[in-house]
C-alpha cells in the first residue's frame, strides 16, 4: 500500500499544478465563480475555460485521440481533475455529455458523426442532456411511453420526457423511445441522438421542493428526427440505454456538504446545557459514525482508483456510495437543524451557522434520494449484480408493452 | 378502563375534520406558503374563532366555553392533519397557557376573553437565535418594566397582538407581557424552512411590559408551559404523521412500476408498515399525553415528554419517507409532499427539540424513581 | 378518559384480590415459582393451581358456562390476570392450549367432544399443543409437506413438524396435514387434533442457540387419526389454521425484561468514564427512545382493552407489539453488555449486573424476531391488513402443489 | 495511489485462507465451544505456530520473520473469517505489541523469542469486572513488585503463560509482566457469551510482577497498544463479517418459501445489501486503519478507532441478521448462525466497546484539528 504516486504520476500532476497555476485562479474561502454566477453567465465562461482545457490537452485526456482526447491512461484524468478541484474554475455543464453522452455515441455513432459531435463537446462548444425518464416511468425506465414512428427517413416522435437537466441550455440529446407497443417493453424501443433546437420541442422547468429548478419537463409534438441519427439497431434502444445508465452511476459524484466536518464546527460553537455540544456524548458518537461513513466512502473511491491506476476495472464496491451519502445527507442536515434548537428552522444566511447550509440541505437532500436511483432502486441493484440474489418475479417481461397493467 | 375519547369527544374530531376538509384543504397552506404577504390564512381563522374552537380549554368566566383539554387535543390533532397556516398554536397552547398558568386575576380578565374571541393574537418568545436557550444564556432582560434584548424566531411574532417573553430581571428568568404595537418594539418577518408559518425576528428597546406571574420564577413557569403545550403540539404532529401514511397509501396503490402497484413491492410495504407502526405509538403517547393534561395528573411532564418524543420522530418520519415513496414527483414544488416535510421540521424544533424532551423525560424518570 | 374501572369491575377486582390473597403467596424480589423448580414439578404445580382457579370459577372466565368458563366478559378475566401478576402463582404450560386449541375446538369440534375435551383442558387436567410449521414451511405455512390419506376410518400422517412447544408434556395437540398435492397448497390442506400418546410418534427436543430447549420436531411415522378428530371438511384446513394463527397472534404476550427500566438500573450504578452512565446524554436519548416504544406498547394495549371493556372487537393496532418489541430486546440487551464494557461478555450471573439478564437476553432474543412470525412477515400482514396495500405477486397460488418450486 | 494489497500479501491471504478451509471449518470452534475442558483448538494453535504466523511482524532479530503488518491484518481477517478458537489475538495483537512497545530489550529478548515460536502464549489484563476501566479506578495495585487484585475477564486468562497486567502504582497506572504459574496467581475459567474463546478470572495476591515500561506511563502505553490491537481486531471483525454474508447469500438463494427463493423478496435482499454495504464500508476503513498500522503514521489513532467503530457496526449487524435471514433453523443450536453472533460480540467488547472506541474517534479528530 502507497499513497504517493508512482513517478510518472507525480511528474504529470506537478505539471498539472502549474498549468493551472498560470491559468486559474486558486480556490478562495468564498462561494465558488459558479455559485455567484447566474446560469447563462456561468455557462459562458465555463464553455471558455473547457476550451482552454481542451487546447491543453487535459479535458478527456483519456478519451481517444481521434475523437480530441490524448489516449492517457484515465488516472491522468482523475490527477487533473483532483488538481482543478484546488482552482476556482467555472464547471457543472458538461458532466451528462462528457460522462454518458459521449462514450455512447463513441460506442454506436458513425465515423463521421463522431468527427462532428464529439470534439465539440469536448471543447465545451456544444452542449449535451439525456432524455429516458418520463411521468410514468420513473425507477421503471424502461417502462417509457414516449412514442416514434417511422415516416420516410426520418422518425417522428410524440411524448414527455423529465427529469432532463440542462435540457433549455443542451444542443443535443440523446432519447430513448418506444417504436412499438405489440412487442414485449424491453424490446420495443430505439435510441436516438437529437437536435435539441429542432421544432416541436418544448421545454418547461420543474421548480423543486427547495424552490431551485435543476430539471426540465420536455414536450415532443412530432419532432422529425433523421434516421441516420439512430443509436444502435430498431429494437435495441434498452441495450444502448442500459450502457449509457452504467456510465452514470461511475458519474455520480460526491454528496455536497454538510459532513462531519460541518457538524463538528457548529458543535464547538453551540451550547447544549451550557457547555459545547462537542463534548455532549450523543454528539460525538453521530460525528463518529458519520465519519466512518465519510472516510469508508472515500477510501472506497481509492480502491476505485487503485484498480483504475493499474489498468484493472473496478470491482462492485462503488455501488454503495450514493446509498449512503444521499441518506446521510438527510440526516447530518436534520441533526445540525436541531442542534441550533428553538432557532434551527430559520433560513436567512445572514442569522444563521454556515450561512444557513444545514437548512437549505434539509430541503435539498430528498431529492438526492431519489436522482440517479432510488435508495430502493440501487439496493435492488446491489442485491442482484453485486450479490447475486434471485430478481424479482416479473410480471411485465414477456407480454406485450400494450398489455402491462400501469393502473389507469 | 376507559382509554378512550368520548363520543362527544369523537363527534367534534369528525366534524373539526369535515370542516377543515371543506375549508382548509392543501390549497390553503400552499397560498400562504407561496405569498409572503400573506402571513396566515385570514378567512380560516376567521372561520375558527367563529367556531369558538379558541376558547375550548377557557373557563367560561373567562370568555371561553371551558370544554377542557381533551376537546382541544382533538381539534389540535385535525389541524395538525390539515397543516392549518393559522396562528392557533402559538396564540391557544403557548399564550394561552401561560396566561392561565401565571396571570393574575387582574391579567386573566384582561387577556383571556380576547383570546377566547381572536380579538388579540398571543404568542411567546423564548428564542435568541440558532443554539439552545437556557435560563443561564438569556440575554433578553427585563429592567423596571423595560424589556430590552432580540427574540428569534417568534412564531407569528409578525401578526401577533401581544407575546409572552422570557427574560431575565434581577432574579433570574421571568415572564413578561408584551404589547407588540408598543413603542420600543420593533418586528420583521424572518425566512423559515416552513413558510406556511410566518416568524419573526423582534427586537425591544426599552418597550413597556407587564411581569407575568412571579420574578425569578420564569423559567419554571416556562416549563409548565411547554409540558402542557408539548401535548398538544404532538397532538398536531400526530394528525400530520397521519396525513402523510395516508397520502403515501394512496400513492403506492396508485402508481404502477414494472406492471404492478409500487405498493405491492417489499421495500415499499415495509416503509409504510414502518411509518404505520412510528405512527400508532406516537398515538398511544400522545392520548396518554392527552389525559395526563387533561387531569393535570402529576404524570404530565413524563407524559408530555413522551408524547413529543414520539410525535416528533413519526412526523419526521412520515413526511420525508412519504417524499420517497412518491420518487421523483414527490421532489417537485407542485406536489403537497414537501408541505408537511417542512411543516414536520417546525413543529419538531418548536419548544425545543428532541433531544431536549428526551433529556426532560430521562429529568422526569429519575424524579419519579428517586 | 378514564383509567379507572366501573364499579362493577372494581367490585370484581376487589374479590379477586381477596380471593387470590386467601389461596397464595404476592410475589417477592427473587425468580417466580416457575423459574425456582425444574420442568416437570413445575407442571404439576401449575396444573394443581389451574385447577384451584376452574374451581373458583376464575379461569377462562368469558368462556360459555357449558364449556366451564362463567360466561362473564372478557374484561373480566383481563382483570383476574392482571391481579394474578402480583401473585407467585405456578403457569406457563396452558398459553397454546387455552389460546388457540380451545377456541379451535370450541368452533369445530362437535358438542361431545368439546364436552370431553374442553373442560379438562380449563382445569389443567389435559395439556394441548399445536403442530403447524415444518421444516420447509416456516414463514410459508401453507407449504407444509406432512401428508395423511385415508384408510378405513382413520387417517394416516407421515411426515414432519418443528418448532412445537411443549409437545413432550401435551396430552393433545392439533395438526395441519396435506391429503392432496394435485390440488393448489391452500386448497389440499385438512384439519385435526390428535392423541399425542398416539404410536409413531416421535418426540425430540430443540437445542437453541441459547441453551434452552423450548420446543420440539415431531416426528409421524403411519400415524393413524380417527376421521371423527378432523375439525373442518377436508380440504378445509388453511381455513382452519388461520382461524388458529388469529388467535395466536392475540394471544402473543409482552416480551420479557430487559427494558429501559433495567437499563436506568444499570446505568445509574455504571460509570462511562468516572461518571454515572445515566448522567451521559448517549445513554439517555436510548433510554427515552425505548421508553416512547414501551409506553406506547402499553397504551397501545389499554386502548385494545378499553375496546374489549365496552364490548367492541379490538382494531389493528395491536398488530405492532411484536415488531417492536423483539427487536428492542435485542438492542436493549446489546446496549446493556455495551454498558458493561469488557467486562459485558461475562455470563456467569454471581459476576453480573441484574445476574447476567442482559448477555442471557442477547442470546435469547433473535427468536423473538422469528416465532410467531417474523418481522418480515410481520409487516407484510400490517402492510397488506391493516393499510390495505396489495398482496405480493404470487407464483404458487394456483398451480398444483406437487408443481410448486422448492429448490431441491 | 496504490490503496491495495500487494501481490504477495494476496497470495499470503489465499493460503491462510486456503488453510484454515483444511484447518478450521466450523465444526472447530464449535468443538470448542461445546467443550469446557478444550479451552482453544491445540492443534489448529501447533499449525499455526508452524506456519511461523505468530511471528510475522516480530522482527527477526527476536525470532520473528520480520515480515510486517499488511501481512499480519491479512491472517488476522482469515482468523476472523473462520472464528478461529485460538489465543491468536491476546498473544499476537496484545502481548506482542505490548512487549515491543514497551519491553526493555532484556524483556524483549525474554520474551519476542518464545511468543514467535509458540512456546509462550501471552496475555493482557485491563478489566476488572463489568464497567468500563479507567485510569481513576482502577483497583489492582503493584507495589514492591508485587501485584495485588483481581482482573475479570483476561482473554485466554486460563492458558496464557504470562500476561501484561495494568496496574496502579505510587505513579498513576503502568503496565507490569507477571509469570501466569508463579505464586499469588489464581485463576479460573469464566462463562462468557463465546465459549469458543476461553476467558479467565484471575486473583493477584502479591505475585511478582516485573515493571514494562516506565511507571506511571501504563495507560498512555495501554493507549498505543489498543490503537494498534484495534486494527487487527477490526480485521477478524471484517473476516467474521464477510462470513455471515456469505453464509446469509447461500441460504436466501437455496431456501424457497411461497414457491420462491427467500432471496428474492425485497425484505431480504435490501438486508443483505445493507450487509454488503455495511461491510464495504468496514473493508475500506479497515484497509487504510492497516495502512497507518503498518507505516506507524500519525493518523493511527483516528485510523484505527475508525476501522474499530466500523467492524464493530458491520459484524453486529452482519451476525444478527444473518439468524434472522436463516429463520427458525438460524435460532437453533445445530446451525452456525450462533458461532458469529457470539464472536461478534466478543470481539466487539475486546478493548472496549463501540462508545469508547467513538469518543476516541472523536478526540483524535479534535487534537487533528487543534
Amino acid at each position: 500500500m502507497d499513497f504517493n504516486d508512482t513517478p510518472e504520476q507525480a511528474a504529470f500532476r506537478g505539471e498539472v499544478r502549474a498549468w493551472l497555476a498560470d491559468n486559474a485562479e486558486p480556490r478562495k474561502d468564498r462561494p465558488s465563480v459558479s455559485r455567484r454566477l447566474d446560469a447563462e453567465e456561468g455557462l459562458i465562461l465555463a464553455k471558455k475555460w473547457q476550451n482552454v482545457k481542451a487546447e491543453a490537452g487535459y479535458a478527456c485526456r483519456h478519451w481517444p485521440v481521434e475523437h480530441g482526447g490524448q489516449g492517457r491512461p484515465m488516472i491522468e484524468t482523475i490527477i487533473y481533475d483532483q488538481e482543478e478541484a484546488s482552482f476556482d474554475v467555472p464547471t457543472g455543464f458538461f458532466g451528462i455529455g462528457l460522462g454518458m453522452c459521449g462514450p455512447i455515441m463513441a460506442k454506436y455513432a458513425t465515423e463521421e458523426q463522431q468527427a462532428r459531435y464529439i470534439p465539440p463537446m469536448i471543447r465545451g462548444q456544444e452542449v449535451w442532456c439525456q432524455l429516458f425518464s418520463e411521468p410514468a416511468a420513473g425507477s421503471d425506465v424502461a417502462g417509457l411511453r414516449t412514442r416514434c414512428h417511422r415516416d420516410g427517413d426520418d422518425w417522428v416522435v410524440n411524448g414527455q420526457k423529465v427529469w432532463t437537466s440542462g435540457a433549455h441550455y443542451s444542443d443535443y440529446g440523446i432519447l430513448v423511445a418506444r417504436h412499438d407497443s405489440s412487442l414485449p417493453k424491453h424490446k420495443g424501443l430505439t435510441f436516438f441522438f437529437i437536435d435539441m433546437k429542432s421544432p416541436g420541442i418544448d421545454i418547461k422547468p420543474i421548480k423543486q421542493i427547495n424552490g431551485g429548478s435543476n430539471f426540465n419537463e420536455v414536450f415532443f409534438t412530432n419532432v422529425r428526427v433523421p434516421d441516420s441519427q439512430r443509436l444502435g439497431a430498431i429494437g435495441e434502444g434498452w441495450q444502448v440505454a442500459i450502457a449509457t445508465l452504467m456510465n452514470e452511476r461511475l458519474a455520480v459524484g460526491d454528496a455536497p456538504p454538510p459532513d462531519f466536518r460541518e457538524v463538528m464546527k457548529l458543535a464547538a460553537s453551540c451550547l447544549l446545557d451550557g457547555k459545547p455540544a462537542l463534548e455532549d456524548s450523543a454528539v460525538r458518537e453521530k460525528i463518529a459514525d458519520w465519519y466512518v461513513e465519510s472516510m469508508g466512502m472515500k477510501h472506497t473511491k481509492a480502491r476505485t482508483l487503485t484498480a483504475l491506476s493499474q489498468g484493472r476495472i473496478p470491482g462492485p464496491e462503488n455501488s454503495i456510495g450514493k446509498v449512503i451519502s444521499a441518506s446521510k445527507l438527510q440526516n447530518v442536515s436534520s441533526f445540525g437543524a436541531d442542534l441550533m434548537d428553538m432557532g434551527g428552522v430559520v433560513t436567512d444566511p445572514s442569522l444563521m451557522p454556515a450561512a444557513a447550509l444545514f437548512q437549505q440541505s434539509y430541503l435539498y437532500s430528498p431529492g438526492l434520494r431519489i436522482a440517479g436511483g432510488t435508495d430502493e432502486i440501487l439496493r435492488n441493484i446491489i442485491a442482484e449484480r453485486v450479490l447475486g440474489l434471485p430478481g424479482e418475479i416479473r410480471v411485465d417481461r414477456d407480454v406485450p408493452y400494450s398489455d402491462i397493467p400501469t393502473g389507469s | 378502563m376507559n382509554f378512550d375519547f368520548s363520543d362527544a369527544q369523537k363527534a367534534l374530531k369528525q366534524q373539526t375534520r369535515g370542516f377543515l376538509r371543506a375549508a382548509c384543504d392543501t390549497t390553503v397552506p400552499r397560498r400562504v406558503l407561496e405569498n409572503a404577504d400573506e402571513p396566515y390564512a385570514g378567512e380560516l381563522w376567521q372561520q375558527i374563532c367563529a367556531n369558538e374552537s379558541l376558547g375550548i380549554a377557557i373557563p367560561e368566566e373567562y370568555g371561553g366555553i371551558g370544554f377542557g383539554y381533551l376537546e382541544l387535543c382533538v381539534v389540535a390533532e385535525e389541524l395538525g392533519r390539515a397543516i392549518a397556516p393559522v396562528p392557533f398554536s402559538s396564540s391557544v397552547y403557548l399564550a394561552t397557557e401561560a396566561v392561565l398558568l401565571g396571570g393574575s386575576e387582574d391579567q386573566k380578565q384582561a387577556l383571556l376573553p380576547k383570546l377566547a374571541a381572536g380579538e388579540a393574537i398571543g404568542t411567546f418568545a423564548l428564542s435568541e437565535g440558532p443554539g439552545q436557550a437556557t435560563e443561564a444564556n438569556l440575554q433578553t432582560t427585563l429592567k423596571n418594566g423595560r424589556l430590552s434584548g432580540t427574540k428569534v424566531p417568534v412564531p407569528d411574532g409578525d401578526v401577533a397582538d401581544f407575546c409572552v417573553v422570557v427574560a431575565r430581571d434581577g432574579n433570574g428568568a421571568s415572564l413578561a407581557v408584551v404589547d407588540l404595537g408598543a413603542d420600543g418594539v420593533s418586528r420583521e418577518q424572518v425566512d423559515t424552512l416552513d413558510p406556511s408559518r410566518s416568524n419573526a425576528r423582534i427586537t425591544f428597546d426599552g418597550a413597556e411590559a407587564e411581569l407575568l406571574g412571579e420574578s425569578g420564577q420564569g423559567w419554571q413557569l416556562k416549563n409548565r408551559v411547554f409540558d402542557r403545550a408539548a401535548v398538544l403540539f404532538a397532538m398536531e404532529q400526530l394528525g400530520g404523521a397521519d396525513a402523510c401514511l395516508e397520502m403515501a397509501i394512496g400513492y403506492a396503490k396508485g402508481r404502477y412500476a414494472f406492471g404492478r402497484p409500487i405498493g405491492s413491492f417489499q421495500a415499499i410495504k415495509h416503509k409504510l408498515a414502518d411509518m404505520y407502526i412510528k405512527n400508532e405509538l406516537a398515538r398511544a403517547n400522545c392520548y396518554y399525553g392527552a389525559w395526563a393534561l387533561s387531569t393535570d395528573a402529576p404524570e404530565l411532564p413524563v407524559a408530555a415528554a413522551a408524547a413529543r418524543v414520539a410525535a416528533i420522530q413519526a412526523f419526521h418520519f412520515a413526511s420525508k419517507e412519504n417524499i420517497q415513496t412518491h420518487g421523483g414527483i414527490g421532489f417537485t414544488w407542485e406536489s403537497d409532499c414537501h408541505l408537511y416535510y417542512r411543516r414536520a421540521k417546525l413543529l419538531a424544533l418548536s419548544i425545543g427539540s428532541e433531544r431536549v424532551w428526551k433529556d426532560r423525560l430521562v429529568s422526569g424518570l429519575q424524579e419519579e424513581a428517586a
